[in-house]
């Protein structure tokens, strides 16, 4: 028993979360995220990568039901913990962690789930091919419930199947509430509908608001969709600085070093010839477009640009500048045509670069 | 070319041999938990990182999805440990070696080209949209770089005349390869990260997929894709040291101890280079690897052969 | 004693995942068995001392299968052990031809009298390709390298759908080119 | 392992190789069967070098298979691809007409 202890315990110590989070719940999040890394813990980037689904806020229909679907496909030992408000964080994780280690409980988890479903997770949400392509392949009911796929031709001439993939709700580097219905070809986004869950109207109201007038916050939040468009560029370490920064900003006092930190990433981010050669040409927008689709006259050029744009605002709001004009929240009619065209890599690479603004619902404790 | 230039050991050395190689990928795994830690700026150290992850995912269930085929989508996730130790069988160790083959060069080559069978595989196999994605992105990386890679490895065979990699080292007795072919390293060294999907070659387990390839794997079919990761990034290294970097010649110490010594520098540089490269998309490398790198390794060869030409 | 043994299982492992091919109903598992059947069939090459053509036969028909699944699953769409695949025409008749021909090359096989060896093996067998291949047989490499490079161009030809007008306009002035995605070296 | 049994077995997969091309109707399909039946002539070609005549450039031989086999799938795909394209068929024998 006392290996079976030793064994598990080593393993917990390295658990990875796999953190979802409800619209307006961000500082929640964060605070997750800053307690996780802290643990020597990681994030994790799928649902079967998890032991620990750490869920940010109370979640309603229908965004319950994503929940239990994203919580089915966790291979377990797992736990699944609720946090409503920053503070909460670190004994939601002691529990979380304790939960791991109650081999008893996890082994009747096991059982119970087997039961049920004759095995564990379901990730299957992929449609399959046509028989009709070729007309004699004597099966015509659709396989394991998964329907098939419809053709349709795509940006090369050629005609190929059709596969629909929903991005969100939950989903590692992606704003909160947002999902976008997808009609792919391999990965060529060809159609796309964006829409929002799980927001009340409570949210709608707001939405007019100004998100804050801490322009402490206000940089931490250009710092946060930094580390989202760094890590969906594949570069972890400067998504790992900005993510210091954002915790920096909204923990210490201290105005001077995040700032020092913010230059020096900024710097390092203008520099990388690299990054320039990987993000540029990518989701060009000009000001005429930016003003037809209602978008900030901020979020000129392409991406890379947009990158830049949003660290200088972070510096902007550091420096105690607040910036002019209304917040940009998730916009839900301009999206799918930005996206259209694109892979997903792209795709997701510009919709965290518009620099969104969280939806608030005016629920969360507003501090750390 | 009378003397042979290696001499080979019996087969029962073969665990060792296995058994360095696990000790090289323990030491990557560990290397780049301690940078992730770094980078993180918080919690422990992160060396524990691959006996943590060991036990982890040890400890975790197996899962899988709906429809999978899972004849193959396992075979592709075991397939990345058989590939790093088919390629550790032809590389010499200072003067040992297990398997003194005349082409290693190519044998090298045919084993990393498995990497397309195996990483796809585990991409199918899930019938997971996601990791599919993954699998695709990976074949499309390996039409950019598996050419430049097989030409890169011509320039240290005409150099040597020799494609077996003790003729090769013996070569480097003056001059290292890397020398006087520093294009051909840099695009092996590229290669190498491809194969390991490691680096800038990541999209195919990118975030952004939710974590591609290894969306749906989980417990002991994570770990051995995950630790045939490792082990192929150690591999490579091994196997560039014989190519480019010498193999054991060096001053003082006995040949064995210098090649794993420019072996783990190579690894710990391999690693250590994901932290300051950013991905490498599949579709903007594929011009790159063929309108940059695929020159480029040509007119490597284009000097090496006439190099070795003119000396006779 | 290896060898014999060595030689039965690989034998019977490249004829049987042969047949697979044909049998199995995903596209991923037949273009992935004829893999393994030219695996198979390169390590018996192997074993027959011609140990560059060996390797290269595993190298290069492994990558061919990995694009051949590609092109299976574009052109026909085929889930994973989802949907039974047949696809035969004329079953019988194929089935006939090919096992004539098989009892036809099987007792050519075994009632020729083939010759005695002549020779023995060159001491380096690859080099000895390579001296063939750069001296006396160079002809042969220089239409090789001819045909390859017609198939490259070729093979584009028919399959490429955009031409530079597409790209760079009528009179081939426009720049950057109109790309549906930017390529990575910026043409 | 002799002359007789290599090329017993390069005769098999000639043969399964033979009975794909004939049976099959997709076209990548029958391509499948052209590389079978190409395997076993690799097999044959490498025992009579080495049964026979293991001169230096009898190996010559082996090589202007494999290219015929590379040729011969690169032309497979261009032309699948085409096809595809231009009347969205994959079958054989929908494109029956071009032997007309």
């Amino acid at each position: 028993m006392g290996l079976t202890d030793a064994w598990g315990r080593l393993a917990v110590r390295h658990a990875h979360v796999l953190v979802a989070e409800l619209p307006g719940y961000w500082m929640t999040r964060v605070a997750v995220e800053r307690q996780v890394l802290a643990r020597g813990w990681r994030l994790a980037r799928s649902p079967a990568d998890a032991d620990i689904l750490a869920v940010c806020g109370p979640p309603r229909p229908p965004l319950a039901q994503s929940l239990t679907r994203v919580w089915e496909q966790v291979p377990g030992p797992r736990t699944r913990v609720g946090v409503d408000s920053p503070r909460a964080v670190l004994a939601a994780l002691d529990t979380a962690a304790a939960d791991l280690l109650d081999t008893a409980a996890q082994r009747a988890d096991g059982r119970d789930r087997t039961a049920e479903h004759g095995g564990t997770g379901r990730g299957g949400r992929r449609g399959g091919s046509t028989p009709d392509a070729y007309g004699h392949a004597g099966h015509h009911e659709p396989p394991h419930g998964i329907p098939l796929a419809a053709g349709g031709e795509d940006r090369d001439g050629l005609e190929m199947d059709l596969l629909r993939l929903r991005l969100g709700p939950v989903l590692a580097y992606w704003p909160a509430g947002l999902v976008l219905g997808c009609a792919l070809q391999g990965d060529v986004i060809v159609d796309a509908e964006a829409s929002l869950v799980g927001v009340d109207d409570a949210t709608t109201v707001a939405a007019d608001a100004p998100v804050t007038d801490d322009p402490r916050r206000f940089a931490a939040r250009r710092c946060d969709n930094a580390v989202s468009l760094l890590g969906l560029a594949g570069w972890d370490d400067a998504a790992s600085r900005a993510r210091r920064i954002r915790d920096a900003l909204l923990v210490n006092s201290d105005p001077d070093r995040p700032a020092r930190e913010l230059d020096r990433l900024r710097r390092r981010v203008g520099r990388s010839w690299w990054l320039r050669w990987s993000l540029r040409r990518l989701g060009p927008l000009d000001g005429p477009e930016l003003a037809r689709r209602g978008l900030p006259a901020t979020a000129v050029g392409d991406v890379r640009d947009r990158l830049l744009a949003m660290l200088d605002r972070a510096a902007d709001g550091i420096a105690g500048r607040h910036p002019a004009g209304p917040p940009l929240r998730a916009p839900v009619e301009a999206l799918p045509d930005l996206v259209r065209g694109w892979d997903v890599a792209t795709a997701r690479l510009i919709v965290a670069s518009l620099d969104l603004e969280p939806l608030v619902t005016g629920r969360e404790v507003s501090r750390v | 070319m009378s003397e042979p230039a290696v001499t080979v050991v019996p087969g029962g050395w073969a665990p060792v041999a296995a058994g360095l190689l696990g000790l090289l990928a323990v030491t990557a795994a560990a290397l780049d938990g301690f940078l992730t830690a770094r980078a993180t700026g918080a919690g422990p150290s992160g060396l524990s990182q691959p006996f943590g992850e060991v036990a982890r995912l040890m400890r975790q269930r197996r899962r899988t999805t709906v429809a999978a085929d899972r004849l193959l989508w396992r075979t592709g996730g075991a397939g990345l440990l058989v590939m790093a130790l088919l390629i550790i069988v032809v590389v010499p160790l200072g003067e040992w070696t297990l398997f003194d083959l005349d082409v290693g060069v190519v044998w090298f080559n045919a084993m990393d080209v498995l990497a397309w069978a195996f990483v796809w595989l585990t991409g199918w196999g899930a019938n997971s949209a996601y990791s599919l994605v993954g699998g695709y992105r990976f074949l499309a990386h390996g039409l950019a770089y598996e050419l430049p890679l097989m030409f890169a490895l011509v320039a240290p065979a005409v150099g040597a005349s020799s494609l077996n990699p003790g003729a090769i080292v013996a070569a480097q007795r003056g001059l290292w390869f890397v020398v006087w072919m520093p294009v051909a390293f840099v695009v092996f060294c590229a290669g190498i990260l491809a194969i390991a999907v490691w680096g800038p070659f990541s999209p195919a387990l990118g975030v952004d997929v939710a974590g591609g390839v290894a969306a749906e794997l989980s417990g002991v079919d994570r770990l051995r894709f995950l630790g045939g990761r490792y082990a192929l990034l150690a591999a490579g290294a091994a196997f560039a040291v014989p190519m480019f970097l010498g193999g054991g010649n060096g001053p003082l110490l006995p040949g064995w101890s210098w090649a794993l010594v420019k072996t783990v520098v190579l690894l710990c540089g391999l690693v250590w280079l994901r932290r300051r490269l950013p991905a490498a998309r599949p579709d903007s490398f594929m011009e790159a690897g063929w309108l940059v790198l695929l020159p480029a390794a040509l007119l490597q060869d284009l000097v090496v052969a006439v190099v070795a030409a003119k000396r006779g | 004693m290896l060898l014999p043994v060595a030689f039965w299982v690989l034998a019977v492992v490249a004829v049987l995942a042969g047949a697979a091919v044909f049998m199995v109903d995903s596209m991923a598992r037949a273009s992935y068995s004829l893999a393994v059947s030219f695996v198979a069939v390169g390590l018996l090459v192997l074993l027959l001392r011609q140990h560059y053509v060996g390797v290269v036969t595993i190298l290069m028909m492994v990558m061919e299968m990995a694009v051949m699944a590609v092109y299976m699953v574009m052109f026909m769409g085929m889930n994973p052990a989802l949907m039974p695949m047949s696809m035969v025409h004329d079953n019988r008749h194929a089935l006939a031809v090919s096992i004539g021909v098989f009892v036809l090359l099987a007792a050519g096989v075994l009632l020729v009298p083939w010759p005695a060896r002549r020779g023995g093996p060159p001491v380096d067998v690859t080099a000895a390709l390579g001296d063939g291949l750069m001296g006396p047989k160079m002809l042969v490499m220089s239409a090789v390298g001819g045909v390859m490079a017609v198939t490259v161009v070729a093979g584009v030809v028919l399959a490429a759908h955009r031409t530079r007008y597409d790209r760079f306009g009528d009179d081939l002035r426009r720049r950057p080119a109109d790309d549906p995605q930017p390529g990575g070296v910026g043409r | 392992m002799t002359l007789q049994t290599v090329l017993l077995v390069a005769a098999a997969l000639f043969s399964v190789g033979l009975y794909g091309a004939l049976s099959q109707q997709a076209v990548v399909m029958v391509m499948m069967g052209l590389e079978l039946m190409l395997n076993g002539l690799i097999l044959a070609a490498a025992a009579f070098w080495w049964f026979l005549a293991p001169d230096p450039s009898g190996q010559v031989l082996l090589l202007v298979i494999i290219v015929a086999m590379t040729v011969e799938m690169a032309m497979g795909f261009a032309v699948a691809t085409h096809l595809h394209r231009v009347r969205r068929a994959d079958l054989t024998d929908l494109a029956a007409d071009l032997s007309r």
